[in-house]
């Protein structure tokens, strides 16, 4: 029975240090103003410790939703995990005057689509005929995609149609644009441009 | 023991749980009529409280209209229900909520409402809980101690409202804190802050009884005569939620019980039956034991 | 717009409260109309004819806003004698070719007299009149099956919000966009509006309630075939010269600026390479021959004219319509290069696409290869969305990406470089432009990647002295100044990244002028001195918003002016002038070259200068209005079957119509909600939503299964049986059933589903080649589909009786060329 | 019917027939086994003190013994009916007299304990003096230890609970007593010395009429939450109970000439205590899994008469 008193006197958490008699709820209950046993007395070292993991982050970073085009503001936190940067919270900015610090449930999920690990984080390779992907090196990849858009290209130049001149290529196209930021939009428009690869094309036409 | 704590309005929650000294009391009003059932309640819930996520071979469509959360439970703390209702032709005068032109097959509306625990002035399931793991804060919300709770699960029959519920896998009882940890902050929990409609609006309780005796006196005007607040009166059966709700139609049609009371409002008569019975007991081994001994 | 805009919807809940009157037109009772106060549910594809319907009720009741259309608005130009309306010729207006299907505009063209009593019966107001004059009440219940009495509550209401004292907003998206007849959707409710008096004023216009975070600023910054930045065309094959080609431009109005806007684009992306000698390079740039558009490439990848594919945060596999094809095209590609966040359908078609299931395609007989590469996430990354205010908003970098994924700035920069890198040695005349490109970014970091205020600077412009304009109006079509995109300049106004104000809404006017940027010059509302009388004076005190300050001699008001702003009310051009100083004083419309909002179009519409209404390309009803059944002009891919021509008489087989849309849980094809848990709990599987009569024609049980079949695919899902989709009575008692189907399924993700979209045809509206996803024909039966082969033998029983060729042999000669 | 009633009954609405409550997580056969041992050695505990005192030595002994392990199985069972079962000791945390659970684990603890010294000392026959104190301590936790589930039961906001909070409570009480009965008899069964056990038969035969008595009470209770005690699964098993505990019953008349007879009481009479608490547990399952009942007891007035329900 002793023994057993003992043991109930401390908060029994695998995670809390035992503590003192003194702060045995039972007997808070019998000399603090909780007799009850509701609130103030039963508080466990959890409740004591409770704060907003958002005031921790190490930085919070102003963004914008990147789902719809309403574009509410969002306020994103990041905090070392595991000596990792690591976004630990995504919610709304008040101070938006679009969306006022609200998100709809994609825009309350953000932090979900940067931390998921659904999220591929690797190049992924499949040769012709393949039935597996297979890893391949960013700059391999980066160097096996310009050599392909340069020999599509050389393969399929127009300079002219029906004796006028068009300059360009059919034989490389684009599509995607509008989860972009306008200056990637800008770059691959003048890129492709330059490139004379004209069908180029994003979700405003569908 | 002082009077109403165990039924009946009670000015101080905080006050009653030993707080001396504490923050006013904050709750939620919940104005179905202008909730869009976007769900975001639900999701900023989940994310903010990194609740578990759940197992994808059990993702299925349930046929409940738009809810495939089903109810509140100890993994979605925020429950939006959804209600597709044939109103009757000559039933339903209001405009302000829409039903579809009334032809040969009657009008349809479609009522949307988040539930949430509902921080109960006389919160059963704190008062049950053996350990103290529910505990009244000094916002005069009601949370479970996760290093305390140890899973007796007598909170989960106790809540008139079937609000908290044991999670199988973790042994412990969950649900809604009303964001404790935000609100020691000083922000505003993640649900009604995402809300973007502000069909959840947070705030001090008195204020928001303020707000919503004004929200409904307007949609009455309005012709929505069908319009009431729920849980927002002290003197009902749990002296009036921390969480309260305009609803647009009877309670149980939402899910909600319609008139819920405390259970320890009868403890005390309860506990005397338990006297009596223990009475029966030994009078009955006394009654057992009385004569002679048998010698055969 | 509560499902799928949810929280700008806080504004209509908010305006609802203030005692605006909601009126939601779906076909299907949504979560928008649960909160409206009004919803009209109506048939799929018959907004002209309510809207026609609308203006009818408008101008044959006297109540349009007589003051602002005089002055504003072209109604009082006289048409040629010898244009033809629809109305005359049963459906078509005069200068149409059937061969081509195309219209000639040229009777079309105003004789460039006017009217301003708008009496002359060849003024723009009269022929309005006659042109909708058959549109009533009564046709609107034969075609939509709304009924009289509520077209004419919502007439009633419609005119009560309109005028001085009060204006009415419509709000659209994509259920009017995404039809064969398009355009014209936006077109009928723009006349609404300019006779109503509600363009240019507060509380008024037409929002567009545009898609993805982006979608406003790839179509600014177009990542389109046809234009270039700002809305400058893409160069055609007969545009051969610089001067050729800017005739295509207004010479009035503010695309009389045109050369400035062109040249200081060139000079952006070319440089000192770019010279008045060799006319910017202009010549160089590739030219157009037609249709390039992203269903037209895809039926050139079936044929085998393309051979490699980027996809950068698109997934046609689900997302575009007839993914099937989509599917089979990308199957024949040489290379594919996906940028995602997630391994998508698009990305994995040959190992689980459907038609590996059916057969019809088989991995090891795949020959496209294809690079999948991970992109950074919007907080990995600075740089700015433009939302669908048309504002930009700059998003900062929080950390960086994981593992191989880069922004998408990075892979284009690198790609560039690796790209001029291969032709730096070369002479060949067709690397000319990619050897003279501007393209050396700063770059930071171990990963090199470009500064993206860089290239946001490089947007803005810069003058000769290489300092940064403050705004278009400082654009030279000297060659002087450079500016990568002339709507946005100013977006780095006096140096400062002006897309990166965050001045709390609290703390500024409601307009929020100081939140972001909006193009052009930082307006938050187009047209708005509009919002003042001729005189200049706001047309309503309430309403006032920007007006004539005599003393300072300028515009002044909540917003920056839409308006030269010292230009007096009382200005009058002076005869032969061009650009800006050719509109008078009252003239708000300042990008239309006459400065006038437009109730009639001669230009730029390929399908008719008044919206007209036609069935859609599939449709189990035929035109109740005209001959022409469907749009005559729209865009249909000929080997692309089951067009309402050729399933004339079959409404039998496909009895029902399907509409497709989103749901708030999910986003567009799934690449960023299914894969998310969060989201994919709350709408687990593919569902199609169906009236209680329908599921009692056809034995759907609610929360059973069932089959949607088209002429193009069958797929299954889930039944939702729900009051809130009601079967329509259109003219003479016909009843029409409509099927509610979600789009969002495939087979990746968390959360997989058949693909809806492989259900839908290749039709587009003529004028954006948009394609009509919003309604089509099909049969539901009860119960899962066949798996297998057996798939396309049911697809196949449907088009025999239909009269079809088999789906094999369609598909196999959409791969012979159409 | 007389006239037309002013609001005709409202047809019953829920929520997609979803529980407005949640039903318990409380299992078989941890929960209703513990409270079978908590009930059996509350009395116990009290026989033993009486048994003591009125010198039936052999009943004593078995008792106090049973007595202790009986509290230290059950309390074995509850733990292991925790989420947390490490976390027993968190029971004694708090003192609430708001939770019977609380005050249970009190009772529960401080009877444990004094029993196991009662038993102790019996057995042993060491420090007799204090292993009478502790026997009669437990005498008084005892019969506690036995009523109090009933108001754990009550206590909760499941209709077929807290409505009947009064039949459970004296169910407990008579099954308590039944159930110390029964341990009486199955060891007079095997015991040399019968004539200690008289009492125990005795107590099993009042104990079981007044089990069965609070058992039909329960069964005809008035109302809708009275229902899952007459239909379904739980009607079936609480039906079983009284059978099993009138038999038991009648059996123990026996149990003096027969040491079969006292068997089978035993087993009957044990039978019958613990179906009426898989009864009990099943009845409020029901009650909460179906909102009808919810509902029903917080619009009695709108309770739908089923003469009046039929389709016209
Ligand atoms: N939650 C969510 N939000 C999104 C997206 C998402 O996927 N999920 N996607 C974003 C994107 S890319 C876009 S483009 C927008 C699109 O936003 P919306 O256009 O709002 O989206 P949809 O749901 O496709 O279509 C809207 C409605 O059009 C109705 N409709 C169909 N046909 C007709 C018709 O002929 N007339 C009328 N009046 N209505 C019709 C449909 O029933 C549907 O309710 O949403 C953006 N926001
Ligand atoms: N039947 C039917 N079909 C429709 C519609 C309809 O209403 N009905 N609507 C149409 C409309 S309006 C649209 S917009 C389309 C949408 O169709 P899609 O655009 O094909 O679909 P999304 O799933 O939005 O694809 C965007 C992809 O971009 C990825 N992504 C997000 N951020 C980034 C980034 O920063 N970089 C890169 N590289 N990738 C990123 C996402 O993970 C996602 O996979 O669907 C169209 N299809
Ligand atoms: S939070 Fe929702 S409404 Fe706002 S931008 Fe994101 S997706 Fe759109
Ligand atoms: S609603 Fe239930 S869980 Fe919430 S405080 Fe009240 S009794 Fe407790
Ligand atoms: S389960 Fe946890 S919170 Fe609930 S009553 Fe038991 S100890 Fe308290
Ligand atoms: S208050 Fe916090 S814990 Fe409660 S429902 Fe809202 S978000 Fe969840
Ligand atoms: S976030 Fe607000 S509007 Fe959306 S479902 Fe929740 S309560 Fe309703
Ligand atoms: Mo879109």
């Amino acid at each position: 029975m002793a023994a057993l008193l003992a043991r109930a006197a401390c908060c029994l958490d695998e995670d809390v240090e035992p503590t003192r008699i003194a702060k045995w709820p039972a007997l808070r209950q019998l000399t603090g103003r909780d007799r009850l046993g509701r609130g103030a007395a039963v508080r466990s070292p959890h409740t004591e410790a409770a704060s907003p993991r958002t005031a921790s982050a190490e930085r919070v970073v102003a963004s914008i939703c990147p789902y719809c085009a309403v574009g509410c503001g969002q306020k994103v936190y990041v905090s070392a995990v595991n000596g990792k940067d690591t976004v630990t919270q995504i919610e709304g900015d008040p101070d938006s005057p679009v969306s006022r610090g609200r998100l709809c449930p994609k825009g309350a999920a953000s932090k979900q689509l940067v931390t998921t690990p659904a999220r591929q984080a690797k190049v992924l390779y499949r040769r012709p005929f393949g039935r597996a992907w297979e890893p391949l090196s960013l700059d391999a990849a980066m160097d096996m995609i310009a050599d392909r858009v340069v020999a599509a290209r050389a393969q399929t130049w127009q300079d002219e149609r029906d004796g006028t001149a068009v300059r360009r290529t059919t034989g490389i196209a684009s599509l995607g644009g509008a989860t972009l930021d306008n200056e990637e939009n800008y770059l691959m428009k003048k890129l492709w441009t330059a490139l004379g690869a004209i069908q180029i094309e994003n979700q405003a036409r569908i | 023991m002082t009077a109403n704590r165990l039924y009946g309005p009670l000015a101080d929650v905080s006050g009653d749980a030993g707080y001396a000294e504490h923050p006013q009391r904050v709750g939620f009003f919940t104005d179905t009529s202008v909730c869009i059932g976007c769900k975001a309640c639900e999701v900023a819930c989940k994310e903010w409280n990194a609740l578990p996520e759940p197992d994808g071979d059990v993702l299925t469509l349930t046929g409940m209209s738009y809810d495939n959360t089903g109810a509140l439970g100890s993994n979605s703390w925020r429950h939006v229900a959804f209600i597709e209702q044939p109103v009757p032709a000559n039933g339903h005068a209001g405009e302000l909520i829409t039903q579809q032109p009334v032809d040969a097959d009657g009008a349809t509306r479609w009522l949307m409402a988040s539930d949430v625990c509902k921080h109960c002035t006389h919160a059963a399931c704190l008062d049950v809980c053996p350990t103290g793991a529910l505990v009244r804060t000094e916002f005069g919300t009601v949370i479970v101690q996760p290093d305390v709770c140890n899973g007796c699960a007598y909170c989960v029959s106790a809540c008139p409202f079937g609000v908290i519920d044991r999670r199988e896998d973790d042994g412990r009882a969950w649900k809604c804190t009303m964001c404790y940890d935000r609100l020691r902050g000083g922000l505003e929990p993640a649900c009604a802050k995402a809300c973007p409609t502000d069909s959840i609006q947070f705030g001090p309780l008195d204020e928001l009884r303020a707000v919503a005796q004004s929200r409904l006196e307007e949609l009455h005007a309005g012709g929505e005569t069908q319009a009431r607040l729920y849980l927002d009166d002290p003197d009902d059966g749990i002296g009036g939620g921390g969480a309260f709700f305009l609803l647009l139609d009877e309670p149980e049609v939402y899910g909600l019980p319609p008139d819920p009371v405390v259970t320890t409002r009868d403890l005390p008569r309860m506990w005397q039956w338990a006297g009596a019975a223990a009475v029966v007991l030994a009078a009955g081994v006394a009654v057992a034991f009385s004569g002679r001994r048998d010698t055969a | 717009m509560a499902e799928c805009h949810p929280v700008a919807f806080q504004w209509v809940v908010e305006a609802k409260r203030r005692g605006a009157t909601i009126v939601h037109v779906d076909p299907r009772f949504t979560r928008t109309s649960a909160l409206a106060n009004i919803h009209v549910p109506s048939r799929v594809g018959g907004d002209i004819v309510l809207l026609g319907a609308l203006v009818n009720y408008v101008l044959s009741g006297g109540h349009e806003f007589r003051e602002y259309v005089t002055a504003y608005t072209n109604a009082a130009d006289i048409l040629p004698a010898d244009y033809q309306d629809a109305e005359d010729s049963d459906g078509l207006f005069s200068g149409y070719d059937p061969v081509t299907r195309t219209y000639d505009n040229s009777s079309w063209k105003p004789t460039g007299e006017r009217d301003l009593t708008l009496t002359h019966p060849r003024c723009v107001f009269q022929v309005l009149k006659r042109h909708f004059a058959r549109y009533d009440a009564e046709l609107v219940q034969r075609v939509c099956g709304i009924s009289e009495a509520d077209f004419t509550r919502l007439a009633g209401i419609l005119v009560r919000a309109s005028g001085r004292e009060h204006t009415t907003a419509w709000v659209y998206a994509v259920g009017w966009t995404q039809h064969t007849t398009g355009v014209q959707h936006i077109r009928t409710a723009a006349i609404l509006q300019l006779l109503l008096g509600n363009m240019g004023r507060p509380g008024g216009g037409i929002m567009a309630l545009r898609g993805h975070a982006s979608i406003q600023g790839c179509t600014d910054i177009p990542t389109l075939f046809d234009l270039l930045p700002g809305y400058l065309p893409m160069p055609r094959a007969e545009d051969e010269t610089l001067d050729g080609y800017l005739t295509r431009l207004p010479d009035t109005g503010f695309w009389g600026n045109k050369r400035a806007y062109l040249v200081s684009l060139l000079k952006a992306w070319f440089g000192a390479a770019a010279t008045a000698e060799n006319e910017y390079l202009f010549p160089l740039l590739p030219r157009l021959t037609g249709d390039h558009g992203t269903y037209r490439t895809v039926l050139n990848m079936i044929e085998g004219g393309v051979k490699g594919y980027f996809l950068w945060g698109q997934n046609p596999a689900v997302g575009s319509a007839g993914s099937r094809l989509q599917r089979l095209a990308l199957a024949k590609l040489d290379w594919l290069v996906v940028r995602d966040l997630a391994v998508i359908e698009s990305a994995t078609f040959w190992q689980d696409s459907p038609e590996i299931a059916t057969g019809e395609l088989a991995t090891e007989q795949i020959g496209t290869e294809v690079f999948f590469l991970p992109a950074a996430s919007h907080v990995e990354k600075g740089g700015t969305f433009t939302n669908t205010q048309r504002m930009l908003q700059w998003h900062h970098k929080a950390l960086d990406p994981p593992g191989d994924a880069r922004s998408d700035l990075w892979f284009a920069y690198h790609l560039g470089k690796r790209i001029r890198a291969r032709v730096a040695e070369s002479d060949a005349e067709r690397d000319r432009l990619l050897r003279s490109l501007t393209w050396d970014y700063p770059e930071s970091g171990d990963e090199a990647e470009p500064d993206a205020e860089a290239v946001l600077q490089e947007i803005n412009g810069s003058g000769p002295d290489g300092k940064l304009l403050n705004g278009f109006g400082e654009l030279k079509p000297d060659g002087s100044t450079r500016c990568g995109c002339w709507i946005y300049s100013g977006c780095y106004a006096g140096g400062v990244n002006q897309t990166a104000r965050r001045k709390p809404q609290s703390e500024q006017s409601w307009v929020a002028p100081e939140w972001g940027w909006a193009w052009p010059a930082n307006r938050r509302m187009l047209y708005n001195r509009a919002s003042a009388d001729p005189q200049g004076k706001p047309w309503s005190e309430r309403k006032r918003y920007v007006w004539w300050n005599e003393q300072n001699g300028e515009w002044t008001g909540h917003d920056v002016p839409d308006f030269e702003k010292t230009k007096s009310p009382d200005y009058i051009p002076p005869d032969g002038a061009v650009g800006p100083a050719a509109l008078a004083g009252t003239d708000p419309f300042i990008m239309q070259r006459d400065g006038r909002g437009a109730l009639f179009v001669w230009t730029g519409l390929k399908d008719g200068p008044l919206p007209t209404h036609y069935e859609s390309a599939e449709s189990p009803v035929v035109n109740d209005v005209y001959k022409q059944d469907t749009s005559p002009a729209s865009v249909l891919y000929p080997r692309d079957a089951a067009t309402s021509e050729q399933l004339a008489g079959h409404a039998a087989t496909y009895p029902y119509i399907f509409t497709t849309y989103r749901l708030t849980e999910h986003h567009t094809a799934g690449g960023m909600s299914r894969t998310l848990s969060r989201l994919s709990e709350l709408q687990p599987e593919l569902f199609c939503e169906v009236s209680p009569q329908l599921a009692a024609e056809r034995g759907l049980e609610n929360g059973g299964w069932a089959t949607i079949i088209s002429a193009r695919a069958a797929i299954e899902a889930r039944v939702l049986v729900t009051r809130r989709l009601r079967p329509l009575r259109l003219a003479d008692g016909a009843v029409v059933h409509q099927v509610g189907l979600p789009y969002h399924w495939g087979s990746e993700g968390l959360v997989t589903g058949d693909v809806v979209n492989d259900l839908l045809p290749f039709a587009l509206d003529p004028n954006v080649l948009i394609q009509e996803s919003k309604v089509a024909t099909c049969d539901v039966r009860a119960g899962r589909r066949p798996r297998g082969p057996a798939l396309i033998e049911l697809v196949d029983s449907y088009r025999h009786q239909a009269g079809l060729e088999p789906l094999d042999s369609w598909t196999a000669s959409t791969q012979e060329g159409s | 019917m007389s006239e037309q009633p002013q609001v005709p009954p409202a047809e019953f609405q829920s929520y997609y027939g979803k529980p407005i409550l949640k039903v318990s997580r409380w299992r078989e056969p941890h929960l209703p086994a513990y409270l079978f041992l908590g009930e059996l050695s509350g009395a116990l505990a009290v026989v033993g003190a009486a048994a003591d005192a009125t010198g039936r030595r052999s009943l004593a002994r078995v008792a106090r013994v049973t007595a202790a392990l009986g509290a230290y199985a059950g309390g074995a069972f509850l733990t292991a009916e925790l989420g947390r079962p490490e976390r027993f000791l968190n029971m004694l945390r708090v003192a609430k007299p708001t939770s019977p659970m609380s005050m249970g684990s009190w009772i529960l603890a401080s009877h444990s304990g004094l029993a196991s010294a009662a038993a102790a000392s019996e057995v042993t026959g060491l420090l007799p003096g204090l292993g009478a104190l502790a026997g009669a301590g437990s005498a008084v936790t005892g019969p506690l230890l036995a009523a109090y589930p009933g108001v754990l039961f009550g206590n909760t906001a499941v209709p077929a609970w807290h409505e009947a909070h009064r039949e459970i409570t004296m169910l407990f009480a008579g099954g308590a007593m039944t159930a110390a009965g029964a341990a009486g008899l199955a060891a007079s069964a095997v015991s040399p010395d019968r004539r200690d056990f008289d009492a125990a038969w005795k107590l099993a035969m009042i104990g079981a009429a007044v089990e069965s008595a609070a058992g039909y009470g329960l069964e005809t209770r008035p109302g809708k939450s009275g229902e899952p005690y007459r239909t379904g699964n739980s009607g079936r098993v609480l039906a079983a109970a009284r059978y099993l505990t009138l038999s038991g019953g009648v059996a123990a008349l026996a149990a003096r000439r027969s040491r079969t007879a006292a068997a089978v009481s035993a087993a009957l009479l044990t039978g019958g205590g613990i179906c009426a608490k898989v009864a009990v547990l099943r009845a409020g399952k029901a009650s909460a899994a179906d909102p009808a009942y919810v509902v029903a007891s917080q619009r009695p007035a709108e309770e739908p008469d089923p003469a009046m329900a039929a389709p016209a």
